[in-house]
């Protein structure tokens, strides 16, 4: 009977002792850092599971896509790629230790944090804290930059200012007659400050819009018919909705089936996005955005080839087309292996350390398949903005955007130093003269 | 569990940690997370002994919480906040415990359900007030007056947890041995007879709820403090069936339980999650299933089997 | 004369349709034994749930001591010195009889310790002593629940008995007493409660119980007192032989 | 308040018909809910996983339907199948399976096996049907919408919403309340309810009747979950937020009541459309709002029996 009891008691010993020598292995790895190393180190978090996985999933695919083209191309200075991904879905307090873990114990060179902005604002402080480059690679809240310094953070992508102003200024082009309007978002961070953004806005730059319904239905509601019923006994001109996801998948259909769009114009900011769940269902007509310019039907790519490369590959192996937090995942690459470039050049050749490998970002210009981004030295991301209006088409099995509108990102974005809602109050009428002609498409 | 056990217990946890901390600095966040956590689990223990199941007591954590992040700006002191979240959410406890502690069972579950609900959809709707989802981010805390370094903040957030931890345990093991803790399991068996001896069932049952909001009022500031951001997923009612989930891990039957069921819940967890990164529900969940089948007495109960044996 | 430590009058309540309690007038004289005898569902618990607090009455009064205690709860009535025990025990099934003793003597010295162990020494000896008074030292380390019918019987009312009241209402203590043990069980109860000069209500359905013990019998019908008086009286009626005891006159 | 109701009784029309709906589907889901928790004194956290399976699989077999070319009537006979095959084999494995396992045992580690089977429920729905939002609106579509008249104008409403969800609802209302008190197996379900050691001591087969219950309770909140997928988009997460919701149904209505729960549904649903048009903010909380104001009032439920108990 003594036996397997001592047999269980060494197992415990021996296994104490092996995980106390790891922990101890992995604790000396954090304090020293080789020159340069067998592999790059990518942490990457992202939503696994819960209503955001319709972004995180596939945004996880890209990058592992990408990973595996960059790495049989030689990798990063002839470093492979090596990716660690970490849910976000359990909160910001477990993110923050997956964060440290990513870096003291993972020893990745570089995170990619998150898509929900409360999770960027929760790590933010500790790219600074622990010294190591992040990505905000999806991420859009403006408050990041706005409301503090963040030398080691970087924003690849555009954010919540120009990807709300962008559809309001083709409002204003595409109707400008409007005199109510109803907004339907998703009740938390996202929902509100778009609001607060759009409201900002428009009040600025069309005063007297009647705003006849503010609803905010709780965060991933499965129903909105009672929403749907207060839009058609108010009817309002326009219907704004910065909805994401299931939700806004469920909202346009239900729209659609009790003739909402016949009634109202819709504003969609973030439609790209559910355009493939929607199909056929989604009415043409109506303004929608991409959070960015990557629309399948873009009038004009800068690399046509490198986006029938980056969206045939992806088709090919996940059976769909790319959504933009694809997209967003694939600037991400591409900055960081133009900073890579620019850093290891810096040095002659040599492997940058933390500091270096951030200066590099500073300032840095890098390309995707439509336009080049470039990094402004607050460290957001400069991302033209593609609006246009739904339409069905033979090339696309869902719809895409038609009378594209191509805003320039330096036009829509907050000027450095400044707040977006304040910036947006004291917008002029004549900004709308500078809107760029629309494009058939 | 003898005494000496237990200590024996508590000693080689107390140094399997602090070395652990030392050897591997990411993982001595989690455990602080999970010391903190402990403590609330240990405020659930309280009301399981009167066979009350409180679930929504997550809302005290994130009253905890929001308290410090709310003050710190003021008063960034952690010895301060500490004190005033525990006050808070007492203070809470024994509001909210005056009406929930006339109910019993599926209706104090629930009612407690509900009213972390509430507070859950307050935190989220308030966006102005609260920052909805994004939740709150907090400043530099100083301790006594002198602002840590980061590392040294690390340490500071973790022996205070440590301490905490095991000052609680200590006074939950007197109060639970103590004649108000027993007549706290006197509720759980016959809470009739309790009444004919001249005890009111329900001012016993108040007090420890008000002890263990107030251990989820400190848990919630520890986790604050540590993480330095505050979200309404605290408030969950996810986030309170995980306490009770650790309550169960780590065993009812010990006041140590709850500190081994967070330290092995945030473990598995973290091991999970790195392994199998969307799938880590499904791991948790199968350990949960395999701990109620097979060992019901939970870690806890496991190792007093494992001592009696040897 | 003395004046009755309880004293009930025109109680009255009804389950529906079925009366409890259709008029209830009864004194209780300090120090007697008096047994409640009578049918199932006469009303006989009702009366000690009425008196205790556990159910109010539709109708009547019900003083102590010359106090009104209708309307209070059962902790305060307990407070003012009416302890019970229960025809199915109510112990803390959980605890051993050691700390169910212990609980009923911290309820009543002060409940209000949260730190102090309540098997302290001073509790733990109160308690040994009292277990001893009723024969149960031998079960003292046992739970509650392992406990055959009698001790627990007996470990209901010693925790009655712990509360130091003056009077003390007892439903059915000797039922599910083996009936060998049945006499001492009572015998025993019976001195130690004499001896505490407590004053004592029993309802019992072993009618040599009642001719022992008791010092007035009073016999329920229908949420009635039909008959009150000196047991030797009261069972020799052949209406409450016939009725309540069921027993047949002699030709049967 | 008079002229307040001339400018908005209309409005409080369309709310109550919204509210009606709305009702309906928290009641599929409530009831089941509440009857397991009747007979096996469980509250079934995997009660919202069920419904978001049943969900799920009433959309992929309609889309399976579509695909091999059937009108878009079957819809409806996908919507039952989705109920039957959910109900009847996930409700016997999880009983048989897991909860018999700890019956008798403390109520907290009842609770939270359930809770257990929940987490795992929800990563297996993302394994089996992935992220992206999952939709199968025929059986909406193809019923078309009907004008209601509101004021000068008509406002369209689906006639899913508008009479197969609560028609749907009323129909399983009355069946129930037939079923329970009509045919003997429901009788035996009502004694376990009301007194399950009684009833045991009468000889009923308990082990019988809980995993007749569960299997019922399970298809009962797959078919709420296959009636709400018409009108929605299923994604993860759908589950949690159904289960909570039904937690406040089943503690308001008292434990084990049919028609609790159909008044509680309906108290809800006309509370929460009311919020969506006088004072959206309230919303969410109006469930529990309910909850707590009817506990106030009524301890043990809107139709819950105090239990006196016999000392």
């Amino acid at each position: 009977m003594s036996q397997p009891t001592d047999v269980s008691r060494r197992a415990a010993v021996l296994g104490a002792a092996a995980s106390g020598a790891l922990l101890w292995a992995g604790g000396e790895g954090a304090r020293a850092q080789a020159a340069k190393p067998s592999e790059l180190r990518i942490g990457i978090t992202t939503f696994l599971s819960g209503p955001a996985s319709v972004f995180g999933v596939p945004s996880r695919q890209a990058a592992e896509l990408l990973i595996e083209q960059i790495n049989r191309a030689g990798g990063i200075g002839g470093v492979p790629l090596r990716a660690f991904f970490v849910d976000e879905a359990p909160g910001a307090d477990h993110l923050v230790g997956e964060y440290r873990r990513l870096v003291q114990n993972e020893n990745v060179q570089v995170v990619f944090a998150s898509i929900s902005s409360g999770s960027c604002l929760a790590c933010t402080p500790l790219s600074t804290e622990m010294r190591k480059t992040t990505l905000l690679w999806d991420c859009g809240t403006q408050r990041v930059f706005e409301e503090g310094k963040h030398p080691y953070a970087f924003r690849t992508q555009g954010y919540g200012t120009p990807e709300v102003l962008a559809p309001l200024l083709y409002l204003l082009k595409h109707k400008p007659d409007f005199r109510t309007l109803a907004v339907i978002n998703q009740d938390y961070a996202w929902g509100r400050d778009s609001w607060e953004l759009w409201k900002a806005g428009m009040d600025a730059l069309k005063p007297g819009v009647r705003v006849v319904a503010e609803m905010f239905p709780r965060f991933n509601s499965t129903d909105f018919s009672t929403e749907i019923t207060r839009l058609l006994a108010t009817r309002p001109d326009v219907v704004l909705s910065t909805s994401w996801g299931g939700e806004l998948v469920t909202l346009v259909r239900q729209a659609t089936e009790r003739r909402l769009f016949e009634r109202s114009l819709f504003v969609l900011p973030v439609a790209e996005a559910s355009m493939q769940s929607l199909g056929r269902t989604m009415p043409a007509g109506h303004i929608i955005g991409a959070r960015g310019d990557h629309w399948n039907n873009h009038p004009k790519p800068k690399n046509p080839e490198a986006m029938k490369r980056f969206v045939d590959g992806y088709r090919q192996r996940f059976n769909e087309y790319p959504i933009y937090p694809c997209h967003h995942m694939a600037q991400a690459f591409s900055a960081l292996q133009a900073a890579y470039a620019k850093a290891i050049a810096a040095k002659g050749g040599g492997w940058p350390n933390d500091a270096e490998l951030a200066d590099a970002f500073r300032g840095l210009t890098f390309d995707t398949p439509t336009s080049t981004i470039t990094l402004r030295e607050d460290g957001q991301g400069l991302e033209d903005q593609l609006v246009g209006l739904s339409s069905q088409g033979e090339r696309f099995p869902f719809a895409v955007p038609r009378d594209m509108v191509i805003f320039p990102a330096a036009m829509v974005s907050t000027p450095v130093g400044q707040k977006s809602v304040d910036w947006l109050k004291s917008l002029k009428p004549d900004i709308l003269a500078q809107v760029p002609a629309p494009i058939a498409g | 569990m003898s005494r000496r056990a237990e200590a024996l217990l508590a000693l080689g946890g107390i140094a399997a940690l602090v070395f652990t901390a030392w050897a591997a600095p990411w993982l001595r966040f989690v455990l602080t997370v999970a010391l903190a956590k402990g403590l609330a689990v240990l405020g659930i223990l309280l009301l399981l002994r009167a066979g009350q199941v409180s679930f929504g007591h997550a809302m005290f954590l994130a009253l905890g919480a929001y308290t410090v992040a709310f003050a710190a700006p003021a008063v960034p002191e952690t010895l301060v906040l500490l004190p005033a979240a525990a006050l808070l959410a007492g203070g809470a406890g024994l509001l909210i415990g005056l009406f929930v502690v006339r109910y019993r069972d599926i209706f104090f579950g629930m009612l407690n359900l509900a009213l972390s609900m509430v507070f859950y959809s307050v935190l989220e709707k308030f966006y102005a007030v609260t920052k909805g989802t994004d939740g709150i981010r907090m400043p530099n805390l100083s301790v006594a007056g002198v602002e840590p370094g980061s590392e040294a903040q690390g340490w500071i957030m973790f022996s205070l947890a440590l301490g905490l931890a095991l000052l609680c345990a200590v006074g939950v093991r007197a109060y639970l041995g103590s004649p108000m803790g027993q007549a706290l399991a006197g509720i759980k068996t016959r809470e009739t007879r309790l009444e004919f001896l001249g005890v009111p069932a329900r001012r016993v049952l108040l007090f420890a709820y008000v002890l263990s909001a107030m251990m989820g009022g400190i848990a919630g500031a520890l986790i604050a403090m540590t993480s330095r951001h505050v979200t309404p997923q605290l408030a969950y009612w996810t986030s309170s069936g995980e306490l009770i989930f650790i309550g169960i891990l780590g065993g009812a039957g010990s006041a140590l339980g709850p500190f081994l069921g967070a330290v092995a819940f945030e473990l598995v967890r973290v091991y999970a999650a790195a392994a199998v990164a969307d799938a880590w529900q499904m791991i948790l969940g199968g350990v949960l299933l395999a701990v109620i089948l097979f060992a019901p007495g939970g870690l806890v109960g496991i190792l007093s089997r494992r001592r009696r044996q040897a | 004369m003395t004046a009755p430590l309880l004293s009930a009058r025109g109680l009255r309540l009804a389950f529906g349709g079925v009366k409890a309690a259709d008029g209830i007038d009864l004194d209780v004289m300090p120090g007697e034994f008096l047994a409640i005898i009578g049918p199932n569902g006469a009303g006989k618990t009702t009366f000690i749930n009425m008196t205790t607090g556990y159910l109010r009455p539709q109708a009547g009064t019900i003083e102590y001591e010359g106090r009104p205690i209708l309307g209070l709860a059962p902790r305060a009535i307990v407070r003012r010195g009416i302890g019970r025990s229960f025809q199915l025990p109510q112990l803390f099934t959980e605890h051993t009889v050691l700390e169910n003793a212990a609980l009923a003597i911290a309820a009543r010295a002060g409940i209000w310790s949260p730190l102090a162990a309540l098997l302290r020494p001073g509790y733990r000896r109160e308690a040994m002593a009292l277990l001893a008074r009723f024969g149960l030292v031998g079960v003292a380390e046992a739970r509650a629940n392992a406990l055959n019918e009698g001790a627990r019987k007996l470990a209901d009312i010693a925790m009655a008995a712990a509360l130091e009241p003056r009077l003390l209402l007892m439903d059915e203590p000797t039922s599910g007493v083996a009936a060998s043990e049945k006499m001492g069980v009572v015998e025993t109860l019976v001195r130690v409660l004499r001896e505490a000069g407590v004053t004592a209500v029993f309802v019992e359905h072993d009618m040599e119980v009642v001719a022992r013990f008791a010092d007035r019998v009073a016999v329920w019908s229908q949420g009635r007192i039909v008959t009150l008086g000196p047991p030797a009286a009261v069972l020799a009626d052949p209406a409450v032989r016939r009725e309540v005891i069921g027993i047949e006159p002699a030709h049967a | 308040m008079g002229e307040w109701f001339t400018e908005n009784g209309l409005l409080l029309g369309l709310a109550a018909l919204d509210g009606l709906a709305y009702a309906a589907l928290v009641f599929m889901v409530a009831v089941g809910l509440n009857l397991v928790f009747g007979v096996l004194r469980i509250v079934n956290v995997a009660h919202g996983s069920l419904f978001a399976i049943g969900a799920y699989t009433a959309a992929s077999v309609g889309l399976l339907f579509a695909a091999w070319g059937l009108p878009p009537a079957a819809g409806f006979a996908a919507l039952l199948l989705g109920t039957a095959l959910v109900g009847g084999v996930l409700g016997p494995v999880i009983e048989r399976g897991v909860l018999r396992r700890v019956y008798g045992q403390e109520e907290v580690l009842q609770l939270l096996v359930t809770f257990a089977l929940f987490m795992i429920l929800e990563d297996v729905q993302k394994l089996v049907w992935g992220v992206q939002p999952v939709s199968q609106d025929a059986p909406m579509k193809v019923l078309g919408t009907v004008e209601v008249p509101f004021g000068d104008d008509t406002i369209p409403f689906t006639v899913y919403q508008l009479f197969v969800l609560p028609g749907v609802a009323l129909f399983t209302l009355l069946g129930l309340a037939w079923f329970l008190r009509r045919t003997l197996t429901g009788r035996v379900i009502v004694a376990v309810t009301t007194d399950k050691e009684a009833a045991m001591a009468m000889g009923i087969d308990a082990a019988r009747v809980t995993l007749l219950t569960f299997t019922f309770g399970a298809a009962l909140a797959a078919l709420g979950g296959a009636l709400a997928s018409p009108t929605t988009s299923l994604v993860p997460g759908i589950g949690a937020s159904t289960i909570v919701l039904s937690f406040a149904v089943v503690a308001t209505a008292g434990l084990g009541q049919i028609e609790g729960a159909a008044l509680t549904s309906l108290l809800i649903g006309l509370g929460r459309s009311a919020a969506v048009y006088f004072e959206p903010e309230l919303e969410v909380v109006v469930p529990y709002l309910i909850m707590v104001a009817v506990l106030l009032v009524r301890p043990q439920g809107l139709f819950g029996v105090v239990e006196a108990r016999r000392v």
